[in-house]
């Protein structure tokens, strides 16, 4: 057996510390160790995006991070997306250019473009597809998401 | 009378007709009633006093929700179609 | 999957006894994108993981004429570099086509190597702008180049207790051009059916007085076409003398049949390939 | 042909009711269910595509810490042995059963043989892994004809299919019927043109991003609690009544926010598992999460197999019209064979038709309902060949389509005669859309040529049955309790039929989807139904509601119920014009007026005529390496009445994406002893947004005359030209007939090389 590892991380602007097993992926750490399970699981291997989060400014797919990794990191999830001023501008888009079916891949999606748009406000269309290949959608056929993303790039 | 299809699998029971005029004012009549110029057709299309489970009973246009209760019109039309299912 | 530790490295030394401790048994860590996948799908078992992105030495990222790009440098902040992109486009090329962002925050481009499947998208670029391999570990420093570094699918030179510290690409020559291209059905996050990566250098008059090329996911390991760059030196860098290299790569390749691609579509890829990242890194060493 | 009603709700987009906690991340899906003292499910799973379990070994496993309880297909009570109606389809119990937990022999790779629940998933997986399997590996067949073949191996031990009404006499045919109307050789004999192909496809997954689950309580008085994401809660409930042998009353299922379906998520697996292991648990919830492999391998993807089609025509009609279609079931009989043979000709008006139909047994998972079942295959070949008739006849695709086109009161292949269609209608729309009259430039001058497609599609409209309950809050919102479970926006699209009746905002239903003991039967979200049957629940159930304000205005204004009307959202009396309430006014007087109002609305709806889908594709294709890129897009859909028309285009973006990646890269690569190789989604290669252009949508409004609102089933047609249209498109650009899907570059290399030499 191997013990767990102690980890101090900011998550969503709150500070955490707990105790995960060495071995345990962020994305299971955020899940089932700390109850953040907006962020989703599709492939655990890398491949669907649903697990996005940033961590220290950079998207990755957290099914790709161990949880233990994250120690002194810097960490945002969709439940850290809304404020108490409100919706985030992405997610009214969302909302409002029916940019979600069933919703799965969604949190991954939202994240994902919150970076784009962070780095490049200006992305054309082959530019937010680029940055969005890391996440599928089964349902949309992406046309929506995409359409959302420059809604928001509109009204910025 | 009812224009009742016969499914390609029971025309040898029919003698090769496709479809053949009963007459019967609900589904079960008319099941009777080709049953009688049919003997043994009704336990292929009948089961536990319902249509078969994985078939659906056709009376004039679409599948009836009503099973042998379905009323049968004057000129309708009677098929017998496997179940649809769909995603 | 077998539990194995962590631990967060912060120095060469530091690496090097955790891995002298383990053996076989203990790995480093930079994106985990290949490494903990293979762990989860029960590929092989290890006792620890070193994540060695604390390691200051593996996070340099040092443009001096040369490039020093330690182990540990993601992708995105290679290609971010805006001096590295103009000094080596033909490694932007692979960097911004592995997986999605989210793998290029994570990935690098030494990882890549020691990962050293066939189909590693960064090795054939690596291969043509003639890199060194800078290993460390318990028993000592080494250095390997790139083209000699894999043996085999998975398989390279890293004895047990070694690493990779960092990646040195020498200064682009003047009239040194390099491209990458490789074909997958989609346009993103796929395996390569087939790769290739050029480069050529010309002289005053346009000649082509080096040429190198490379193909990926054709052999068990990258392929190294010295070939073509017998061929091609002291020639002009037409489209005829281009063809007649992807009909030497065509050949030069040994790839198999599976489920990304046959064998014939990987050697005429190969050469199709061949003479489009020539055509392109001509044009780039034209440019200057 | 555009539906001519004024509403003030349908045909408007609010902001889907669901759509917050879907943005928030706040929304519960079936892995985000966490019990006090869960377990945590892992299942082994055969890694033979074919093998006989001589003995199972668990004791190494059984003895691992934090392991609680493992169990095996003994643990499974004995299911019946017959057909049982699910609404959607049907399903064997014994089948099922073995399907859940192979009982003697492994039928496909990925089999469940035993499961564990621990205490972690990673000891279950450690405690999976330990325990030991003595197998028997048995020959496999994995494709129609490798089934079919003299020396195939026998695969479901004991099954005897029905041939033609007849015992067949091979073991893997699952069934073999036929469809035959007109004089089919008579009219080959009088056509002038002939032209018949063989088209092939590969098995493919519906690709929903989100694995399957299941958290199950089964307590010490045999009632089991199950929280899954289904596309239907009450097929659950029975599906589990009928493996675990409960009454269903004894059942209790939730459903939880679903991440796709497509068809995908009508069966269960996991689900019976996680029930058996709580029980040997002492009660414990257990939890299982399926892993992507898993879903790939052990779930129900669609059929792979072939469609061999021949049509005759004559003077620019379509006389005759031969299809054999051959599916590969899976494991277990039950193949979405028969709708396809219903769908081959529906878009023509054919008058001498013969089908064929085989349902085959082979050794790979068995299939289940993706998307308009089998209805793609069959476009595939038919809209090819029709292409290939305009072609050598040298006529236009769409002007032969509408020349040929089914309507109203055409027989359809399967017999029965079409009601109100929106075939012609759509294919004009087609023929009229700026896609279709937008020239293409075949070479765009960097080496790439380009070609332009087109297909057609027919889907059904399934009915069935729905319940709906309203209740009335005295602030005037309604609050809407259903069982079909929210895919794609159906809480809005059922909640906005309701307010329209209502006279309110869509905003003002506060729309649910509840657990099985909370409301009346629902069929699953599937078959296109949903907002159609439920829509049509909410409708009625809205009817009621009024039906109860109008009495209570009545005792209100202490008038006769016949003195009152409900128009425009306002209760007045047709004697007094003072007397007039809106329906906020009345819902604020119900407390002092008698108490709460609530109606309930429930139907079983016959099916709907169908839906009609034109897809026109432009691609742009390498020929030096054969990388198509689809370069514009445009889906034209019958939809009847377009309720929220955002979620309309949706589902037509959606569907036709699906199959987009069906057409060129998508399939299940089986080794040659029937492993499927590619079973994550880096190999199985679903299209990725920068593989995409925008999909244009027209939506063409046919109202179906036997839904109040005029609705027509959305979600299926969408999916079925789209195969058909790439690969015409393909021959456009290319002049190469591809008859083998995918298309992807490898194909289309071999072909443009046989073409060239």
């Amino acid at each position: 057996m191997v013990d767990k590892v102690h980890v101090k991380t900011t998550i969503n602007g709150q500070e955490y510390e707990f105790l995960v097993e060495p071995y345990m992926s962020l994305l299971e750490t955020l899940r089932d160790v700390l109850n953040l399970t907006g962020t989703k699981e599709g492939c655990n291997d890398g491949n669907c995006g649903a697990c996005t989060v940033e961590m220290n400014g950079r998207i990755v797919d957290s099914c790709c991070v161990l949880g233990a990794e994250v120690n002194g990191g810097t960490i945002n999830t969709i439940e850290g997306m809304a404020t108490a001023e409100g919706l985030h501008p992405l997610q009214q888009a969302f909302l409002e250019e029916a940019a979600l079916q069933c919703g799965i891949c969604t949190p991954g999606f939202l994240i994902s473009a919150k970076s784009l748009l962070e780095r490049e406000p200006d992305a054309d269309e082959h530019r937010i597809r680029y940055w969005l290949a890391g996440n599928l959608c089964r349902c949309t056929g992406y046309d929506k998401i995409i359409k959302a993303v420059q809604k928001t790039q509109a009204t910025a | 009378m009812a224009r009742v299809f016969i499914p390609f699998a029971l025309r040898k029971m029919t003698g090769g007709a496709t479809d053949v005029q009963i007459a019967g004012a609900t589904l079960r009549e008319v099941i009777d009633n080709l049953e009688e110029m049919f003997p043994g057709i009704k336990e292929r299309l009948v089961q536990d006093d319902r249509i078969k489970v994985g078939m659906e009973a056709v009376v004039g246009e679409q599948p009836t929700r009503e099973g042998l209760r379905a009323k049968v019109a004057e000129d309708a039309e009677v098929h017998f179609i496997p179940h649809i299912a769909g995603g | 999957m077998h539990p194995f530790d962590y631990v967060a490295a912060t120095s060469i030394a530091e690496v090097n006894s955790i891995l002298a401790q383990h053996g076989n048994r203990a790995r480093p860590l930079v994106g985990g994108t290949d490494l903990l996948v293979q762990l989860r799908g029960g590929r092989f078992d290890l006792d620890a993981v070193v994540d060695i992105k604390g390691v200051p030495e593996a996070n340099v990222l040092e443009l001096n004429g040369a490039l020093k790009m330690g182990s540990a440098v993601p992708l995105a902040v290679m290609y971010e570099d805006q001096a590295v992109r103009d000094a080596y486009p033909g490694l932007i090329d692979c960097a911004e086509l592995i997986g999605g962002i989210q793998i290029q925050s994570r990935a690098s481009m030494a990882a890549n190597l020691c990962n050293s499947t066939p189909s590693g998208d960064t090795i054939c670029p690596m291969i043509v702008h003639s890199a060194q391999v800078n290993i460390t570990g318990a028993n000592g420093d080494r250095t390997v180049a790139v083209e000699d570094f894999c043996t085999g699918p998975g398989r390279n030179v890293l004895e047990d207790g070694e690493w990779v510290l960092d990646i040195v690409f020498p200064a682009p020559a003047s009239g040194f051009g390099a491209a990458y291209e490789r074909f997958i059905p989609r346009n993103e996050m796929d395996i390569a059916v087939a790769g290739a990566a050029s480069s050529v250098t010309l002289d005053g008059s346009g000649k082509i007085t080096d040429a190198l090329v490379a193909l990926a996911s054709v052999g068990p390991t990258p392929v190294f076409v010295t070939a073509i760059t017998d061929l091609l030196v002291g020639k002009e860098p037409t489209e005829e003398n281009f063809v007649a290299a992807g009909k030497i790569a065509y050949d030069a390749v040994s790839p198999i049949s599976d489920m990304r691609g046959t064998i014939e579509q990987r050697r005429h890829l190969s050469g199709v390939l061949t003479r489009r990242t020539l055509t392109k890194a001509t044009e780039r060493a034209k440019a200057g | 042909m555009v539906a001519t009603q004024e509403y003030k709700v349908i045909g408007t987009r609010p902001i889907r009711h669901d759509g917050l906690d879907k943005v928030t991340g706040r929304a519960i899906y079936g892995a985000d269910v966490k019990l006090p003292d869960m377990l945590y499910g892992f299942v082994l799973r055969s890694p033979h595509a074919h093998a006989r379990i001589r003995s199972i070994d668990t004791s190494a496993a059984e003895a691992m810490p934090g392991v609680v309880a493992v169990m095996t297909a003994n643990d499974m009570p004995e299911a019946a042995d017959e057909l049982v109606d699910l609404g959607e389809g049907a399903i064997n119990f014994s089948h099922a059963s073995d399907h859940i937990m192979a009982m003697s022999k492994a039928k496909f790779k990925g089999h469940p043989v035993a499961a564990v629940a621990a205490t972690s998933t990673n000891v279950a997986r450690e405690a999976v892994a330990a325990i030991k399997v003595d197998w028997e590996v048995l020959k496999s067949a994995v494709t129609v004809d490798e089934a079919l073949a003299p020396d195939a191996p026998v695969i479901l031990d004991g099954w005897v299919g029905d041939d033609l009404g007849e015992k067949s006499t091979k073991p893997n045919v699952g069934s073999h019927f036929r469809h035959e109307f007109g004089d089919i050789e008579k009219g080959f004999a009088d056509s002038t043109t002939i032209i018949e192909h063989r088209y092939d496809l590969a098995m493919v997954h519906q690709g929903y991003i989100e694995p399957h689950n299941g958290t199950a309580i089964w307590d010490q008085e045999d009632r089991v609690r199950l929280w899954t994401s289904t596309q239907g809660a009450f097929t659950v409930r029975t599906q589990l009544a009928g493996i675990l042998q409960l009454d269903e009353s004894r059942i209790k299922v939730t459903p939880t926010e679903i991440g796709g379906g497509f068809g995908g998520k009508i069966p269960i697996y996991v689900e019976p598992l996680a029930a058996i292991l709580s029980k040997k648990s002492g009660g414990k919830p257990v939890r299982i999460l399926m892993d992507r492999p898993e879903v790939f391998e052990a779930t129900g993807p669609t059929p792979g197999g072939w469609v061999s089609v021949r049509l005759g025509v004559k003077d620019r009609k379509i006389i005759a019209g031969d299809a054999d279609i051959r599916f590969d079931a899976g494991g277990f009989p039950g193949s979405p064979v028969g709708a396809a043979a219903m769908c081959v000709f529906s878009c023509y008006d054919i008058e001498n038709t013969r089908i064929d139909g085989w349902d085959i047994i082979v050794n790979k998972p068995k299939t289940a309902a993706y998307r308009a079942p089998g209805s793609t295959h069959v476009a595939y070949a038919i809209e090819c060949i029709i292409d290939e008739i305009c072609e050598e006849l040298d006529l236009d695709p769409i002007q032969f389509r509408l020349d040929n086109a089914s309507k109203e009161g055409t027989r359809r292949g399967d017999g029965p005669i079409f009601p109100r269609i929106g075939n012609i209608e759509t294919l004009e729309a087609a023929r009229d859309s700026a896609h279709w009259n937008a020239p293409l430039d075949k070479n765009p001058g960097n080496g790439n040529v380009r070609g332009r497609g087109i297909a057609n599609g027919y889907w059904f409209n399934v009915g069935l049955k729905s319940s709906v309950n309203l209740s009335v809050n005295t602030d005037g919102t309604v609050m809407l309790i259903e069982g079909s479970t929210d895919i794609g926006g159906t809480r809005a699209s059922i909640a906005m039929q309701a307010a329209e009746v209502l006279g309110i905002r869509a905003e003002d239903i506060i729309p649910t989807v509840v657990d099985t003991d909370s409301v009346g039967y629902t069929d699953v979200t599937g078959g296109s139904r949903t907002t159609y049957a439920t829509g049509f629940a909410a409708y009625k159930a809205a009817q009621n509601l009024i039906d109860e304000l109008t009495a209570r205005a009545a005792t209100i204004w202490d008038i006769p119920e016949d003195e009152v009307v409900f128009e425009d959202g306002k209760f007045s009396s047709k004697s007094d014009p003072e007397l007039s309430m809106t329906f906020k006014e009345i819902a604020g007087k119900l407390n002092e007026t008698g108490g709460p109002v609530s109606s309930t609305g429930a139907v079983d709806l016959e099916n709907a005529g169908g839906g009609f889908a034109v897809h026109i594709c432009d691609l742009e294709i390498d020929p030096e390496t054969g990388k198509t890129d689809v370069i514009r897009y445009t889906a034209v859909q019958d939809v009847g009445k377009a309720i929220h028309p955002s979620y309309v285009e949706g589902q037509m973006q959606g569907g036709a994406v699906q199959g987009i990646g069906w057409a060129l890269n998508e399939e299940y690569f089986m080794s040659d002893d029937g492993q499927m190789v590619n079973s994550s989604y880096l190999d199985y290669r679903m299209p990725t947004s920068l593989d995409l252009p925008e999909i244009e949508t027209v939506i063409v409004e046919v109202p179906n005359p036997i839904h109040p609102f005029g609705v027509r089933g959305v979600g299926e047609p969408p999916i079925v030209p789209p195969v058909a249209a790439i690969a015409n498109a393909i021959n456009d650009a290319l002049g190469i007939r591809l008859r083998e899907a995918p298309m992807n570059p490898g194909r289309i290399l071999e072909a443009l090389k046989e073409k060239n030499g």
